[in-house]
């Protein structure tokens, strides 16, 4: 897919075009309302024929671009009547612009037919400019007056995110909520997670078998959250070990994992008082190119033949190598990821997988603290806000496009507009 | 415990290297003797290809080539097959693209199709090239109705007037079908939004995988029928090649698609038929373990 | 106190960079990009750690003389000839200042063409083996869910080669939809989508909570003990 | 016995590639840094592919050649991809550019070059490690990473997969098509409904399965039971879906040692 040049992304593709298929953004400048507006010019013009087509766009107006770091200024123009779908004349405006009203005036860019704004985001904060719109068309350019003078300037508060905000703040919330509350006493219900029932018995099989226990945490740096509840699960997993004095075997990716893994894993020896048992040999740092890493946790699979393999974190193609390695030697198989992609793979190749969002609701319950169960309600809320929003505006929406009143419209498309995060 | 429990045993419980061997003499084999299946084509494959072949000779086809190098391995297979069908149909062609690197595309099949293998058609009078004109959708609305206010000169700078296969055309209005080969934005949507409904034209074409389902919803009606990526163009290529048998002597030539399919259909049904097979044996044994716990 | 440090420097920086982006203006702009980077670069002063810990595993095993101790001697000398010809663009076609360290026709460009591609590309082509193998062990019908499992794979599989449309090519206009293509393209473009979305919500849910808990400092066990 | 095979399979196979290369049908492993580059990859490529029979010493070979020579050539890159340009070139642009980059054109800070002691001084701190009493200092650089991950992730996908893909969802289920034309009648399409329809529910079930804090029993339970099943279905798919990549992978490498290797095709 290849973005247009000159136009500012996500706005104009999808709301600005008079495209058959949507409804005219409110957000844009271009309310809804002018949809049958527009039918009606170009109904009444359709009799009028081309001569009428010579004027060009109209209500020309620029100004600092809201909501950003300044170093844009936006022009934008009622289009041009011959800027229409079924025999439009109008090829697309050009924008010109110079440093003072007098010109000399210079293109500096240009928008398809159907565009009702251009920013431009080659301007310093501070200085005057001034504009003109060159609609060109078939039978000819036409310029508007001059327009300005407009100044970009930078805005501390983008209002453009205030949906953002207001689902942040909701999240949060109900998560801190949640925590606070079971901090102070309350005991909240979770549902069993098959994957989860298996951790502490896949671990107890390797003590009976007296043979290691290999724990995987994906192949992504800590800058990914799925490696961060995969080494929380990890220090969950070292617990058990050490009081069950087996071995447990960490290679890793990355070199920062190793360093975390190694922090979690002797914390976790030394709160079940067995810091002796520790070996941070154990846990160490492979490759950090993919295939390099599962050809390495291969060897090691097939020549220590570990009786259980934990794979808890962020993975990608190796996810099915390492599963079905494993499975040749015999060893049961607990995997946990969100990437969706490999999800299939586990579910398939693994005697126990974390779907998803399971893996994070894992990684809170076998923190062994109380109050990180909180988050878990928290996300429950977060899911239900989304289904009530998926219901609701799906309904509007239907409604919308049956009945088609004007309100129940606006509405509709408010549900939709709130949800919709493209930066402006 | 007879024998054929036992057998069926060690089917169910089959050592992985087995499987693997399958598989690696599956993909070896087809390899190296570039084995091609009969694809049975879809109805929107088909009614792309009856289309085709039921235009008249001299029959007028634009070809928008709206894709860039990135998509060529998917897209360029079925773009060959386009183009050759419209050649041995002796209908005329005019190309035309959108993005930037189509004309480059366009440049290709003239090079490589066109000129080496149906030397005797002629750049003006059996196909040209309009070339890239920027304006996405916009060139589209205005190609239907005034090709020279956009176009005077076609894609080597030669006045359209002086085109012998532009006489008396106006705009695309008049042509016989529109046949895209389509990567995304601007593409075949646009083109059946700006050209086909509102011009009347039947459009066809293709576009990668991915974006197919995106465009199913135009199908039938606005759409003739749809080819989405390189198994879409194998099942083009079989139609082709039934109907041309030439086109069988060389595959790796001219059915470039079929010959890749060949290893990838050869293996998935291994696969399936590992598939049956471990279920097979499955419902014996718990057929026969049920049977053993009714005795007890 | 070695905690207190450590959990504020969470808090502060997880906290100033989920504001910064609601502020536009200089110098919070560019912060999340700023950081991104920032995280770039303590990574990469980690491979020292990474790198380092490399040499003495296999340098130990080395001089223990342990079981397979040549291979770790590949491993060594293979890790330092690399790093040597790319630190150092040995035999690069401009010398040392004038081209990029892939240059081809560069040591480490050979390196790249026919050892790491060739050993990256063939562990990566050995997931036809496996998927082929899951699929035979895998895809039984032992209970409901492993049966739509196996029963969805099976048309998707079979919708992808010709036998899928050959074996419900009979079937009438009207009986479109019993066909094998017809249902493997809605599984695909309906359901599949339609479980993903929903996967993806769950996994976004969670990636904020989990965040949230490291800012304020609940999901601490990385940072070990007094 | 079964070792005398192995010896005559290999005997044989080295005999076919020694006549092949004498006669000049394939590229002698003595022919300049390409030839051998080839055998070399082709040797490789086979040694990786024995470890579907089983471990051997030359998959492992091929093995520990891999993880050294992959973990070198990563820090490498990170060395003159990230290290050089973005810590190098912004603390000491000058310098860097004499040192290493002559190209680098740009030679003035930028307004906020001193940011950048922020990654060195943790850089730094990460290392401490190395020394007895730097353990707990190396905590604060392993802070600085897991504030970041959180502060940026946090909102990365609470706006592109929490919001995106609830509005994603969020479109009629009247199965009507708007008209082409604006003006025109919108057309209506059971099918299209019907497909909708099951795509709303379809998601609303998944999401019931990954409903935690309450109990999966009754007509709630059924409801995510259909959940679980449309997750199965996800799964099945994707993974019918992605054979044939995979399988093109193979033939890729099949093709190599084909062509490339033993030029027989």
């Amino acid at each position: 897919m290849r973005r247009q040049p000159a136009r500012s992304p996500g706005c104009l593709d999808r709301h600005c075009l008079p495209s058959p298929t949507g409804y005219r953004s409110g957000r844009c400048g271009g309310p809804a309302a002018l949809l049958p507006l527009l039918v009606l010019t170009i109904w009444a013009l359709a009799g009028a024929g081309l001569a009428r087509a010579q004027a060009g766009a109209s209500d020309v107006s620029a100004g600092d671009t809201p909501s950003d770091r300044g170093e844009s200024i936006t022009v934008s123009w009622e289009p041009a009547p011959g800027d229409r779908l079924v025999d439009g004349t109008v090829t697309g405006y050009r924008i010109l612009r110079s440093r003072s009203p007098e010109g000399p005036f210079e293109a500096i860019g240009q928008a398809s037919p159907g565009a009702a704004r251009y920013d431009d985001a080659d301007v310093e904060n501070g200085i005057d400019y001034f504009y003109r719109v060159e609609t060109l068309s078939l039978e000819g350019a036409v310029r508007s007056p001059v327009i300005g003078p407009a100044v970009a300037q930078a805005q501390w508060i983008n209002t453009n995110q205030w949906n953002v905000f207001v689902v942040l703040v909701l999240l949060l919330g109900f998560n801190i909520y949640y925590i606070e509350s079971i901090r102070a006493g309350q005991k909240p219900f979770i549902r069993k997670i098959a994957g989860l029932e298996a951790v502490n018995e896949a671990v107890g099989r390797a003590t009976e078998m007296g043979r290691p226990i290999l724990f995987v945490p994906g192949i992504q740096d800590m800058n990914d959250i799925q490696t961060v509840a995969g080494i929380t699960i990890l220090g969950h997993i070292a617990r058990t070990v050490a009081e069950y004095d087996s071995q447990l075997v960490v290679p890793t990716s990355r070199a920062l994992v190793m360093t975390t893994a190694r922090e979690t894993v002797r914390e976790a020896y030394l709160s079940v008082g067995r810091p002796d048992s520790y070996d941070e040999n154990n846990i160490y740092y492979v490759t950090d190119e993919q295939f390099g890493y599962v050809a390495g946790v291969n060897g090691y699979m097939v020549r220590n033949k570990p009786a259980t393999c934990f794979y808890m974190g962020a993975f990608f193609a190796e996810s099915l190598i390492l599963a079905e390695t494993s499975n040749s030697i015999g060893a049961i198989q607990v995997a946990g990821t969100a990437m969706p992609a490999q999800l299939p793979f586990f579910v398939a190749a693994c005697d126990y997988t974390l779907i998803g969002e399971e893996l994070f609701a894992a990684s809170a319950y076998l923190s062994g603290e109380p109050k990180q169960l909180g988050s878990i309600k928290g996300q429950d809320v977060g899911k239900f806000l989304g289904m009530v929003s998926i219901v609701l505006g799906v309904a509007l929406l239907t409604l919308a496009s049956v009945v088609g009143w004007e309100p129940l419209v606006q509405a509709a498309e408010f549900v939709r507009e709130f949800w919709s995060t493209e930066l402006a | 415990m007879n024998r054929f429990h036992q057998i069926v045993e060690f089917v169910n419980d089959l050592d992985k290297r087995w499987v693997f061997l399958v598989v690696g003499l599956a993909v070896v084999t087809s390899t190296i003797f570039r084995l091609t299946f009969p694809e049975i084509p879809t109805p929107m494959v088909r009614s792309v290809y009856e289309k085709v072949e039921s235009l008249p000779e001299g029959s007028r086809v634009i070809l928008p080539f709206d894709y860039d190098p990135a998509s060529e391995p998917e897209l360029q297979p079925m773009a060959n097959a386009f183009v050759r069908l419209c050649a041995e149909r002796n209908l005329k062609m005019y190309f035309i693209a959108l993005w930037p690197l189509g004309q480059n595309m366009v440049a290709g099949v003239i090079d490589d199709i066109l000129q080496t293998e149906y030397p005797h058609l002629e750049y003006g009078r059996d196909y040209m090239d309009f070339g890239y004109k920027s304006g996405n959708e916009g060139v589209v609305a205005v190609i239907l109705t005034d090709i020279k206010k956009l176009y005077t000169t076609d894609a080597h700078g030669t006045a359209i007037d002086s085109i012998p296969m532009m006489a008396g055309v106006r705009n695309i209005r008049g042509f016989d079908l529109i046949l895209t080969v389509s990567a995304g934005y601007p593409g075949l949507k646009e083109w059946i939004q700006y050209a086909g409904t509102p011009g009347n034209i039947p459009v066809a074409g293709g576009c990668t995988a991915v974006q197919a389902p995106l465009l199913y919803p135009y199908y039938p009606d606005q759409l003739v029928g749809l080819m989405g990526g390189i198994k879409a163009a194998a099942e083009f290529e079989a139609l082709v090649a039934e109907a041309y048998p030439k086109f069988q002597e060389d595959k790796d030539r001219f059915l470039t698609a079929l010959v890749r399919m060949g290893p990838q259909t050869v293996t998935h049904l291994a696969i399936i038929f590992f598939i049956v097979l471990g279920n097979i044996t499955f419902q014996i044994l718990r057929r026969k373990r049920q049977q053993e716990a009714l005795k007890r | 106190m070695k905690r207190t440090i450590p959990l504020a420097i969470t808090a502060i920086v997880g906290a100033v960079l989920v504001i910064a982006y609601f502020i536009p203006h200089p110098p919070f702009d560019g912060l999340r990009e700023d950081f991104s980077i920032f995280f770039d670069i303590m990574a990469t002063f980690a491979f020292i750690l990474g790198g380092g810990n490399l040499i003495k595993m296999h340098g130990n095993r080395i001089s223990r003389r342990e079981e397979g101790w040549f291979f770790s001697l590949v491993t060594i000398v293979g890790f330092l000839l690399v790093l040597l010809v790319g630190l150092t663009k040995f035999g690069n076609p401009d010398g040392f200042r004038g081209s990029s360290v892939t240059a081809s026709g560069s040591y480490f460009d050979h390196v790249y063409e026919y050892i790491f591609r060739p050993c990256g590309a063939t562990m990566f082509a050995l997931l036809a083996f496996y998927v082929a193998s899951a699929s035979f062990r895998a895809f039984r019908a032992r209970n409901a869910e492993a049966s739509i499992l196996l029963l969805v794979a099976f048309i998707i599989l079979l919708g992808r080669t010709f036998v899928g449309a050959l074996l419900t090519s009979w079937l009438p206009d009207s009986l479109r939809f019993l066909t094998i293509p017809y249902l493997a393209e809605k599984i695909m473009v309906v359901l599949n989508f339609a479980g993903n979305r929903a996967i993806m919500i769950g996994i976004a849910l969670g990636i904020v909570s989990t965040s949230l808990k490291v800012i304020i400092g609940i999901d601490r066990s990385y940072l070990g003990s007094d | 016995m079964k070792r005398a095979l192995w010896i005559i399979i290999t005997g044989i196979i080295v005999a076919v590639l020694v006549v092949r290369t004498a006669s000049g049908n394939m590229e002698s492993p003595f022919a300049g840094i390409e030839g051998f580059g080839t055998w070399f990859a082709a040797l490789l490529t086979l040694a990786i592919m024995s470890f579907l029979y089983d471990d051997n010493p030359l998959y492992r070979f091929a093995e520990h050649l891999f993880v050294g020579v992959s973990a070198a050539y990563w820090m490498v890159m990170g060395f003159w991809s990230t290290l050089v340009p973005n810590l190098l070139g912004k603390l000491w642009p000058s310098l860097t550019a004499q040192l290493f980059m002559p190209g680098l054109a740009d030679t003035t800070h930028d307004p906020l070059w001193f940011m950048y002691f922020i990654p060195m001084a943790f850089g730094v701190l990460l290392l401490l490690r190395l020394f007895p009493k730097g353990g707990h200092l190396s905590r604060w650089a392993l802070a600085f990473i897991l504030g970041t991950t959180a502060g940026l992730r946090l909102i990365a996908f609470l706006t592109a997969d929490f919001m995106g893909q609830i509005r994603s969802t969020l479109k009629s289920v009247a199965g009507l098509t708007p008209a082409v034309l604006p003006g025109g009648s919108p057309s209506f399409s059971f099918e299209t409904m019907f497909w909708d329809l099951v795509a709303v529910i379809a998601i609303m079930a998944a999401l019931c399965y990954f409903y935690f804090s309450k109990e999966h029993k009754g007509s709630f339970g059924a409801f995510s039971r259909i959940g679980i099943w449309v997750l199965m279905i996800t799964f099945g798919a994707g993974f019918g879906y992605t054979v044939m990549g995979r399988i093109a992978l193979l033939v890729g490498r099949i093709e190599f040692l084909l062509r490339d290797w033993l030029a027989v095709i």
